[in-house]
Parts: C-alpha cells; structure tokens; sequence
C-alpha cells in the first residue's frame, strides 16, 4: 500500500507519539510476565535482563502451597454469576428508567445514581452483620450478591445512555404491531443494545475478577477462597518472594487478559461505535 | 453457555451447605502469621494427640488486613472461637469491647512473668484476655561476612558504630540497609538506637509523667537517630521493608536493624549473620535491647465452644508448648521453662537481661493518635533533614499530651 | 358498555404498565437497597452513636461529625486527606483525561495501528490495582527500580529520586501510574464520542480551511460534552474514593508524612484501626464515611447538571 | 373498510393542553390529511387515534365501535412512522411479518402474505437484507409494507416523507395515492406540507395550536377558508393580505379602506361588521391581473421578478404593504424598479373580519 504523500512532520510526531504510548503500556506488562520467571536475586540484581531460565519454579510454588484450581474455579464462579445477574437486573433498571415516563422516575434514577457514589467499603460492618444474618457469610452467594450490588449502579448508568439514544419510533412501531411490553424489551431494544452489554460487563467483571477485599472479610474457609485473596494471603507478612508475587499476578492477570483480547473487537467497536445510528 | 452457568450455580450451592458435622468439638483459630502454617500445624497435632475429642483448625489470614477481618467478624457477632490477638493497645480494642473471655482463674498464668501480662491485661478492668505467646527483641544484625573482608569488629560504642559505617561507606557498602519508607521500620530501629541514650530510668518517668518526651536526653537520643542517615541507603526515604531485606539479603548493605523474628529469614537466605544490640553511648556502658510481646491467645467471649477453647489456651500457658514455640518457630516465649535447643535463641534471650520495653507500643498505643504514629512521622522528617530533633521531640509530646 | 367499563379498561391498562414497571424495577433495587442502602442506613445509624471502640454507646447525635470537623486534633488530618482528593481530582483530569483526549483525536484520525493501539491502551484497566500497585512499587523503587535505572543510564543521576518516599514526589508518582492503569478508559469513550460526531461537520469545517486544532477546540471539544460529562463525574467519584493504589503502594498511613493520605485511607484507620495508628472507632470511621457519602453524592449531583446543561444536542 | 369517528378528544401532558376538543369523522375509505404548522397538535391526533397516547378525555370510535380503551395492536391499525422505525436487527421479511409472528400466526401464512406485500412494493428482492442495506425510499417502501401486511382496517401515517428528497417525495406522492386506491383502506396521513395534502388528500384538517380550523375537500379549503389561518395556510405562494377598516356598512354589503387609502366595496357581504372595524382584506397571487382591474387595483414597485416561462412571480412593495406577491401565467415584460398597477376581483378575493374569520 502506498502511503499518503503528505506524511510530513506533524503525522510523524503522531506516531512517535502513540507508538511512545503503546510502549510505555506493554513494556511494564513485559516486564511483569518476565519477572515471574525470575528469582529474587536476578530481579533486584538485573532488573531489565531477560530471564535466565524460563523455568516454571515460581508457579510450581504457587501451585504447590494454594489451592489454585479451586480459586480459579471460585473467581468463575463469583464473576461469571455476577456479571449475569448484573446484566439482566442492570437492564431491567435501565429499561425502565430510560423508555418510560413516569411519576418518581427521576427519584428512581436518582436512587440508583447514589449507589454509583457510595463506596460500599464504608458500610463493611453493618453488612457483615446482615450477611451473617442471611446466612451468606463464608459463602460465595453471599460475594455474588454484594458484586451484583455494587456494580449495579454503574451498569444502568452505561445501559440508560445507550437507552435513552435508541429512537422510540421503534417501540411504537413494535407496540402498533402488538408486541407486549416485554416483549419490545427483549425482542426489539434489547439486541441493539449488546454493545453496551458487553461494554458493562467487562467493565464490572474487571474489578470483581480482581477485588480481595470483600473475600478477606467474608470468605474464611480455604474451599471459598477466590483467586486475588487466595494469592493475597498467600503473600505472607514477611515473606518478599517477588518472582513468585509476579507468577502470581501474572496468573491473576491471565484470565481476564485473554477473555479481553479475544472480545476485545465486541468491545471496542461496542465501545467506540455507540448507539446504533 | 447454559450448562455451564447451571453448573456454576449447583457448584456454589453446594459449597454453601457443604459444612460437615463431625461428632467431636471443632475449633477454629485465627492468626495473621502465614509464616508459622506448617509449625502451628505440629504443635496443634500435639495437642490433638492429648485432646482427641478436640480438632483445631488454624486459619491464616493475610497480614495487613487481619485487623480488619477480626474486627469485622466480632463486630457481626461471628468470629473464630481461639483469636491469635496482638497486645497492648490494639487488644484493648478488642477486649475493652467484650469480645474476649477473661482467664483469669481459668487459666494457670502463674509461669508468666508479670511485665508480659501486663500486655495482654485491660487496664480498665485489670482482668487478662490473652495468654502471652512471644516476645520480640531489637537487634542490630551484621553480615560477618562483609565485616571481616573489611577488618570490621562489630562496634560497641556509638562512636565505634560510626566508625565502622563510615568505613564501609567509604569500602563503597551500604552501611545500613534501613530506610523509612515503611514508618514501623524506622521505629523499629529507634528502639535499638535510642534506650543507650535516653537511660534506663526514662520508660518508667515518662509512663508516670514524672518527664514528657522533649526531654533533653530523649532529644540527644534523637538526633543519634538523624546522624544514621548518611548510612543508610541512597533514597532511603524511598526504601520500604522489602527493599531492606533485599539490600540486606544480597549482601549490598552490611547492617540491618530489625527484629528478632528476621533470623530464620537470614538462615532461609544463607546469610552469614551475626546480631548485637544497640551500641553503648560510651564505653562500658550498658546496651539495651527494646523488647515488646508480640500477642497472644484469647477465646472468642461468643464462642459455643467456650471450654473446649479454654482447653487449648490453657495449653498454650504450658512449657511444653513454650517449648514447641522456641523449636519450631524460634521465638522468645513468653511462658517460663523452655530450654532454647537454638544458640540464637539462647543468646538472645541472653540480650533480654538488658531489656528495655519498646516504648511507643508498649505504653503508648491506646490513644490517638498513637506515640508510634507520632514518632514515626518525626523520625522520617528527622532524617530527610526536614524537622531537628528538638522539633521532633516538641511534637511528639505535645500529639501525647493532645491524645485522647 | 358502560362509559364507567371504558374508564375501567383504561384504568387497567395504566395499572399493567405500572405492574410492568413495578416487575422491572423491582429486583434490581431489592438487590441494591438489601446489599447496599440498608448497610449503609445502618452506617448513618451509627455514625449518631457514640461508640468504645467497637461497642456501641449512647446516642450522641452530631457529635462525632462536629468531633471530625471542628476538634483541631483530628481536623488537620481530615483536611489534609481532602485537600489530597483534592489534587487528586484534578491532577487526573488533566494527566490521565488530558492524555485521553489527545491519544482520542489522534486515533480519531485513523492513523496505521488503529486497531492496535486502542486493544493495547485498554489492557492496563483490565489488570488488577494489586497487580498495578506492586509492579510500580517495584519499579519506583530507589535502589532496585528501572525508572531510576533508566534515569542513570541517560545520565540524569540528579533526577534519580526516591519517588514514592519524598513528600513532593510521592503523590505525583501514585497519580501518574493511576493515569497509566486508566487512562484507556476515558480514551475509548472520547474516541466513541468522536465517531458519534457526524462526519459532515468535520468535513464542512475542514473545507472552510479551519486548522485541526480549530476543529478540535471548535466543533469535537462542544460536541464530545455527554462523553465529558461522563468522564467528569466518574474521574469525580473516583478520586474521592481513591483507596487501592495509595494503600497498597504507601501504606494505610498515607506516608510520607501524610502526603498520600486520603479520605477512603483515613476512614478505613478510623474504622478498623491500624497496628501502628491505634483501635477503630466506628462511631467516627461511619461519621467519616457519612460526609464522605454526603459530599460526593451533591457535587456529583450538581456536576452532572452543570454539565449537561451545556451539552449540545445532535441534529 | 372503516369510518373513524373523534369524540370530544381532548389531550393534556400536564398542564399542557395540545389536543383541545377534537371533533372529526373520517368516512370509509377516506384519505384525510392533518395538516398544519409544527406543534400545532397534528401528530398527537395521530398517536392518539393510534393508540400510542392515551386519551386525556373524549372518545374515538372506529365503525361504530368504542376503541379508545383498547391497546394499539388491537385496535386494527397500522402505522407508517417518519423515520420508518425498521428493526435494525432483523431481514426485511422479518420487519414485515413481526407483526404477524407476534400474533402467532403459522410460518407459511406469514411468508405468503410478506411475499405478496413485496410483491406489490417491488421488494421481492431485498426481503433477506437488513434495513441498513437499503436506500431510503426503499426503507419507506420497507415500512408500507410492514403496514400491509397487517391487513389493517385503517392506515396511518406520521409524516412518512419528510425524510425523502424532493424528486423522491413526488414520486412517492404518486405511489402512495396509488396504493390507496389499491387497497382500498381509510388512512389517515399527518404532514405539514400543504402541497402534500393539497395533492392526496380526500379531505383535509387544518390543525392549530391542537385546535381544529378547517375540515373540508382541498378545493373548498382553497376557494372559501373558514379563517384568515386557513386561507393563508392552504395555497402557494401563501394569499396576500392587506390591512383595512370598515368605512361603511351598508344594507347587504361594507366598505372597506386600505391603509393606502384603497377604497373597496364588498357587495353582500358584510356579516356582523360595524364602522371602524379592523379588516383583512386578501387576495391569492394567482388572482390578481397585471392591469387596473375590474372592482379595484392596487399599485406597487418591482424589487424582484422570477420569470419560469410558462409563469411568473412578480414581488412587489408599496409605502402600506411590503411585500405583495403576484403569480401571473405566461411571461410578462416587467422589470425591477417599474411602477405596476395590479387588479383583482371581488369573486376571487376574500374579506376577514377583527376575529379572523371570514366574511361571508
């Protein structure tokens, strides 16, 4: 192919630009993977050598001392569930925020602004109680129900924008032709808005995938334990193995890293396309 | 992608309900030592061994965290029946709130000596919550190694210290691998530097208000502190506890302040390492070692199995468990009658007949804001070259004074 | 028929559509107000009780808010923290949303690698904070880390700082590396905004001779505004409820002396108690929590009214 | 195969009343046009006979029979929206039976009937694409035949050509027309182009401010306006009007006075008007004569002239009148700047009096 004539300085300083970008992002990643090949002494020693030996030693540890099949098993579980019941719930909110008039529904996403602004961290104890209470402590139910939770308001903050663009022509039309209200939802506006779907569903399932915080607080049972808190606690107070922390962030990282670039061309034309024209 | 979820589902269902009963008394126990999984395992077999009615299962949760969780779970009324619990101030946290049994007459406490007790004692109350288990000792570790390739006798006086630092400084080491990224570094090491200044007598005075801390001695005892940081790594204020370690670990600082649970991390590393206490302010005089009890074991006050936890606690107040906590885990019991089988131990418990308690904690961790956050801050202006000693010192008496 | 039937079949249609809305509403906000506004009720509850620690006491209404704010031994901790959110909040809109738009407008351009570069830009949001905040650490590190390496092989030693030790340079050093684990977010909803932008208007401002940067400032910029306002609360949010990165780079305590102290670092001392900085006070730690609450919902709230008010609308 | 019949219909979105007492019949087979500015209520009828808004009071009947209450598909309409509302998502065949499936009829009966509406609208070849493959008139067509298939017993349409150009709109004018009588349905057709409904329509409503001015045939709406608004809606270029007073009354007719001084005598007309009334007196471009006229004449100066061939528009202003338009046939020699004197006739010129209503 034969580059456009006018490459002149401005589109060379553009490159250099995003490829200077591009680098600082994969480099520290690189780095990341590379390290989890290594021992301690080569990373604090020669931080920017390859590693010696590609050996798996880090990961044979990890392996060896936790349960990682179970946790893996575990944070599919609790994300998988989550992002779904989120997705079905998030739009259900949004559906009927976005496409309906009626007395309260600003209060209504009002309602569900505010969880977007409350840091359920701060609540941690009473919902302790609340959980135990339920009987959801030391349960992963209880971790779905909580991610669900906290990633619901974002999600109908995504899902309303995309809404809200879709012409409500459309659903008249689909009303005239005598599709019950539900119908409309899942036959007509729902499909046209899966962009947004998968935007809010890796959107949440990020954080979930990676939150140990409210595993440390309601998980107890090794059995339980998901991936980011069985690794967390794996990492004892004293002990600074950091080629096995990099195998194991690495391994954290994995999962999610794949599922991204094999979606990641859903995601990004979900992303950058918007609403449908 | 249907069969999956559904599987997913009666998956998570069945870790729900998949709670066991077993015919005997099962007891949890909580800790925020990962190191000690595998020696905590030996020695709750040997219990188990005497208690076959009685299962322990020791749970370790991630360090840093561990206040969090604990108090979470005796907050939500829930909680594992024996609690490996902190001392001083952060137990009182926990049992001023009545979330611990008190031993008191259910527990044999009498091979405890007193100084340890009144660690895990609620002042309030005056009643016990927690068996001692250990105490921690500050100790100024050495590469022999490096020392003897560069002709360095370990220093005895503050001015032999020096000496030797600006020795190894100037062989192109690495003096002293502390820095004061991470605040209860640097405290840590004041308590190895600072007692040999401010005296003997200076815990009791300023426990009793007889003295505060702008004391002049505690001032000279800080500006010992300020004249550490030359030797201490470039970007000190940068290095955190691991980056010591490492510095240490490589063989690219020669000293390393810490304390006494780093050994078996220097014998996992192959170190050659030699410990001493803090130097003298002169010759002959006395050398110091900051001591402090690291925690305890207390019962859970909601716990259904209250007797059966008492049990296991009232083990842990035995020699024979003492002796299993110096074999196994190379700590300084805090329960009489264990004969150290390790030198370093035996040595260290040695340096203890020169103890001094490590002040902040000990005696200044149950207001806020704590002595340690106050000395910490100081400490970390004081060798940026931020704050003088005397400024440090005006501060952390007057944030006491404020503390409530 | 009776007219009355007429009303009543009406009236049933409205009621349908109600029932309708009821069953759609319904399930999402039981989960929202069981998991989240119930414990967080709970929260305000206690925040009105004085509290030992962890047992509550009596009620003591405002106290512990007028204690937070006004008692000069806590509130120069307080204000510090915000005062730090503060700087927060606007050093990532200008570093992270800065670097967004400009990286928007040029992928904007389709340039060679498009595709690329929008798969990579978004990698770092999908790794974990944890993963983010150790690797960084690492590679700030005085003795040890690449950066300070690298500023030695290029022969700039004086630069060579202990980054995340220094009171001037910690902050700076955490902010920069949250712009590098987000900054791909605000750039794939820019960039979505642009494309959103019909073609025509570009072009037409393009024939009438206008510079890139005049059609950037002069028709993208204005036309981007929902994408923006978007951005802007979400920065807002989180910003005020920073917590991951400072935590686990510097600590619960907000070292050094304070100048990575936060709200979300202070509120979790407050509530939970460090080993160094002493016990919990829930009373406290939820009065904390309350305001924190308080003050980000109402400025959330006034933003994305200012906002969108000056939103322009296409077509 | 229906009559439709508006009742009192009345809407209100709070506090804002858009409909205001509607009365209408649309007989069997009728193509009836709303017309009228926008705003002016015209697509609320629509939606509401539709079913899409629900009535705030009042009655529509459809054969007799109360359907007010009735949700839209059951209401035995069908509905051609402005942006033609295809989903996005599915083929052209699938647009056109959704209707169909939804109400559960069997496979082969829908695929028949979508066929044969293809058929009629030459989309027999684009049944497997998806709206987004098609032109707009072919998406227009798309939407028609989504409307057909339903077999409805009325037809409406919201505005069905604004979103074509213009060569396209006339065209589809000319289909559309067709179709109706093809179909032989009643529809109901909403635009705001009067040449639209001037062209199409059976019968037409003018539609202001939610409020009816004008029900009648085009022609009639043409040759006797109710009112001023109606006279000056329907008709292109749009009728002059001239400001006056009554000057006299006298038995069976009035004289009027033209700002200009203008003295013009209404012979049999003078309805309730009294002395020193304020008047409109107005008269189509195409009315007036390029020459004194038989019953008056006014004069003015040529600023502009548009000259077709087989017409032409002569733009005039005068001291009293700023712009008076002059649509005459055939070429005319006028140039800018001349001095013109044109005529009218009483037949064809039109008196309104102080309330906007014509004179009769």
């Amino acid at each position: 192919m034969e580059k456009k004539r006018n490459a002149g300085l401005e589109t060379w300083l553009m490159h250099i630009f995003l490829v200077g970008t591009a680098l600082a992002v994969l480099y520290p990643i690189f780095m990341m993977v590379m390290s989890g090949f290594k021992t301690n002494a080569e990373i604090f020693g020669a931080p920017f050598a390859l590693p010696k030996s590609f050996n798996f030693d880090n990961y044979i540890v990890i392996w060896n001392t936790t349960d990682v099949p179970r946790y893996l098993l575990n944070s599919t579980i609790v994300t998988l569930i989550s992002v779904f019941v989120l997705l079905i719930t998030g739009t259900m909110a949004a559906y009927a925020i976005s496409r309906y008039r009626f007395r309260g529904s600003i209060m209504v996403s009002l309602f569900f602004l505010a969880g977007l602004m409350l840091p359920l961290r701060l609540a941690i104890i009473p919902l302790f109680v609340q959980l135990k209470a339920m009987g959801l402590v030391d349960n992963l139910l209880g971790l779905i129900f909580i991610y669900t939770a906290m990633s619901l308001p974002s999600t109908v903050f995504i899902l309303t924008g995309f809404l809200r663009a879709l012409p409500g022509e459309l659903e008249d039309s689909a009303r005239m032709d005598g599709a019950s209200e539900l119908r409309i939802m899942v036959q007509i506006m729902v499909p046209l808005i899966t962009p947004a779907m998968v935007i809010a569903g890796i959107y949440n399932a990020v954080p979930i995938w990676n939150d140990f915080f409210f595993p440390l607080i309601f998980i107890q049972t090794p059995e339980n334990k998901t991936l980011a808190q069985g690794l967390t606690s794996f990492f004892g107070e004293y002990s600074v193995n950091f080629g096995v922390l990099y195998a194991g962030l690495t391994l954290a990282a994995l999962p999610l890293v794949v599922v991204f670039i094999v979606q990641s061309k859903r995601f990004i034309a979900g992303m950058t396309a918007g609403a449908i024209k | 992608m249907k069969h999956h979820l559904t599987r997913a589902l009666a998956a998570a269902l069945a870790f729900s309900i998949a709670a066991p009963v077993f015919a005997q008394t099962e007891l949890s126990f909580w800790s925020w030592r990962q190191e000690d999984v595998a020696a905590y395992g030996e020695i709750i077999a040997a219990f188990e061994e005497s208690h076959p009615d009685i299962t322990v299962t020791y749970t370790a949760h991630e360090a840093k965290a561990y206040n969090t969780i604990l108090t979470t779970a005796l907050a939500g009324g829930s909680g594992p029946d024996i609690i490996h619990t902190r001392a001083y101030g952060s137990l009182e946290n926990i049992s001023g709130a009545g979330y611990l049994e008190p031993l008191d007459g259910q527990v044999d406490l009498s091979t405890i000596p007193d100084t340890l007790l009144r660690g895990t004692t609620l002042r309030s109350d005056g009643k016990v919550y927690s068996v001692p288990f250990a105490t921690q000792t500050v100790l100024v570790y050495y590469n022999k190694d490096i020392f003897d390739a560069n002709s360095i006798t370990p220093p005895e006086t503050w001015d032999e210290f020096m000496a030797a630092a600006q020795a190894l400084k100037d062989a192109g080491i690495t003096p002293l691998a502390n820095g004061t990224a991470d605040g209860w570094t640097i405290e840590v090491a004041s308590g190895a530097i600072m007692p040999n200044f401010y005296g003997e007598t200076f815990f009791e005075e300023v426990t009793s208000g007889a003295t505060t801390f702008d004391d002049p001695r505690y001032v000279t005892a800080l500006s010992r502190m300020a004249e550490l940081a030359p030797y201490m790594p470039v970007g000190f204020e940068g290095v955190d506890y691991a980056t010591m370690k490492a510095l240490f670990t490589s063989g690219a600082a020669a000293m390393f302040i810490g304390g006494s649970w780093e050994i078996p991390s220097w014998r996992d590393a192959g170190l050659n390492v030699g410990f001493m206490p803090g130097p003298a302010a002169e010759a002959g005089g006395t050398r110091m070692v900051a001591t402090w009890l690291d925690g305890g074991y207390a019962v859970n006050a909601a716990s259904p199995n209250k007797e059966a936890a008492l049990e296991f606690i009232r083990f842990t107040a035995t020699p024979e468990f003492a002796q299993m906590l110096a074999d196994k885990l190379n700590n300084v019991p805090a329960v009489q009658g264990a004969t150290p089988t390790d030198d370093a131990l035996a040595e260290i418990i040695e340096l203890q007949e020169n103890q001094t308690p490590y002040i902040m904690l000990v005696a200044f961790r149950f207001n806020k804001p704590t002595g340690s956050t106050l000395l910490q801050d100081g400490l970390q202006q004081l060798l940026t070259g931020s704050k003088s000693a005397e400024e440090v010192a005006a501060e952390v008496a007057a944030g006491i004074a404020a503390a409530e | 028929m009776q007219t009355a039937d007429y009303a009543r079949a009406k009236r049933a249609r409205a009621r349908n559509l109600k029932l309708w809305l009821a069953f759609l509403l319904a399930p999402p906000a039981f989960i929202l107000i069981v998991f989240v506004f119930l414990p967080m009720a709970s929260a305000v509850l206690y925040s009105l009780y004085d509290w030992d620690g962890l047992v509550r006491k009596e009620f003591v209404g405002l106290d512990n808010f007028a204690d937070i704010l006004f008692n000069p031994n806590k509130n120069s901790i307080l204000f510090n923290a915000f005062w730090n959110n503060v700087k927060v909040f606007t050093s990532l809109m200008v570093i992270q949303n800065g670097l967004a738009l400009v990286l928007a407008l040029l992928l904007a351009r389709n340039p060679r690698g498009y595709r690329f570069y929008q798969v990579v830009f978004f990698v770092p949001v999908i790794l974990s904070t944890v993963i983010i905040g150790f690797q960084w650490k690492l590679f700030l590190n005085p003795v040890f880390g690449l950066v300070n390496k690298a500023l030695h092989y290029a022969g700039l030693s004086d630069w060579a700082l202990p980054w995340l030790g220094l009171p001037e340079t910690a902050l700076p050093a955490m902010l920069l590396v949250n712009s590098w684990h987000w900054f791909g977010f605000p750039t794939l909803v820019f960039l979505a905004a642009i494309h959103r932008i019909p073609k025509d208007f570009i072009e037409a401002a393009r024939l009438d001779g206008a510079s890139e940067w005049r059609i950037a400032r002069e028709i993208i910029w204005p036309l981007m505004a929902p994408a923006v306002t978007i951005i802007v609360v979400l920065t807002f949010i989180g910003s005020f409820n920073w917590f991951e990165i400072p935590y686990i780079m510097n600590g619960l305590e907000g070292s050094p002396q304070g100048s990575t102290d936060m709200l979300g670092l202070l509120f979790y001392r407050t509530a939970f108690g460090s080993v160094s900085a002493g016990g919990s006070d829930f009373g406290a730690g939820s009065a904390l929590a309350v305001l924190m609450f308080i003050f980000i919902f109402i400025f959330s709230v006034i933003a994305t009214k200012y906002l969108t008010s000056r939103e322009v609308e296409l077509s | 195969m229906a009559n439709i019949e508006l009742r009192d219909v009345n809407k209100q979105f709070g506090d804002v009343k858009v409909i205001k007492d509607v009365n209408l019949a649309v007989e069997d087979n009728e193509f009836v046009v709303f017309v009228g500015p926008s705003g002016c209520g015209k697509s609320t009828l629509l939606r509401l006979i539709a079913g899409l808004e629900d009535l705030t009071t009042g009655e529509i009947h459809i054969d007799g029979e109360r359907i007010d209450h009735l949700a839209p598909a059951s209401r035995g309409l069908a509905m051609v929206f402005q942006s033609y509302a295809l989903y996005p998502h599915f083929t052209v065949a699938q647009n056109m039976g959704y209707a169909l499936r939804v109400a559960r009829e069997d496979k082969a009966s829908i695929d028949k009937k979508v066929y044969e509406a293809a058929e009629i609208l030459q989309l027999t070849e684009y049944l497997d694409r998806k709206p987004k493959a098609l032109s707009g008139g072919q998406r227009q067509r798309v939407a028609i035949g989504r409307a057909i298939v339903r077999n409805p017993k009325v037809f409406l349409f919201d505005e069905p050509l604004s979103n074509l150009d213009a060569k396209l709109r006339v065209a589809m004018r000319i289909e559309l027309t067709k179709l109706h009588r093809a179909l032989n349905a009643t529809m109901i057709y909403v635009t705001h182009d009067q040449i639209e409904a001037m062209t199409m329509a059976d019968k037409i409503v003018v539609l202001r401010d939610g409020i009816v001015e004008q029900i009648g045939a085009p022609l009639d709406l043409y040759n006797t306006p109710d009112n001023r608004f109606v006279a000056g809606f329907i008709g292109s270029p749009a009728m002059n009007f001239f400001k006056g007073k009554v000057s006299g009354v006298h038995e069976g007719g009035a004289e009027i006075t033209l700002s200009d001084g203008t003295l013009i005598n209404f012979p049999g007309k003078n309805g309730t008007l009294s002395v020193g009334d304020n008047v409109e007196f107005g008269v189509r471009p195409e009315h007036f004569s390029i020459e004194p006229g038989a019953d008056g004449s006014l004069r003015g100066e040529v600023y502009a002239v548009e000259r077709l061939g087989g017409e032409t528009y002569i733009y005039l202003s005068s001291d009293s009148q700023k712009e008076i338009v002059v649509h005459a046939t055939g070429d005319h020699r006028v140039a800018v700047g001349d001095r013109v004197e044109i005529g009218f006739t009483i037949a064809q010129s039109y008196l309104f009096g102080p309330d906007g209503q014509s004179v009769r």
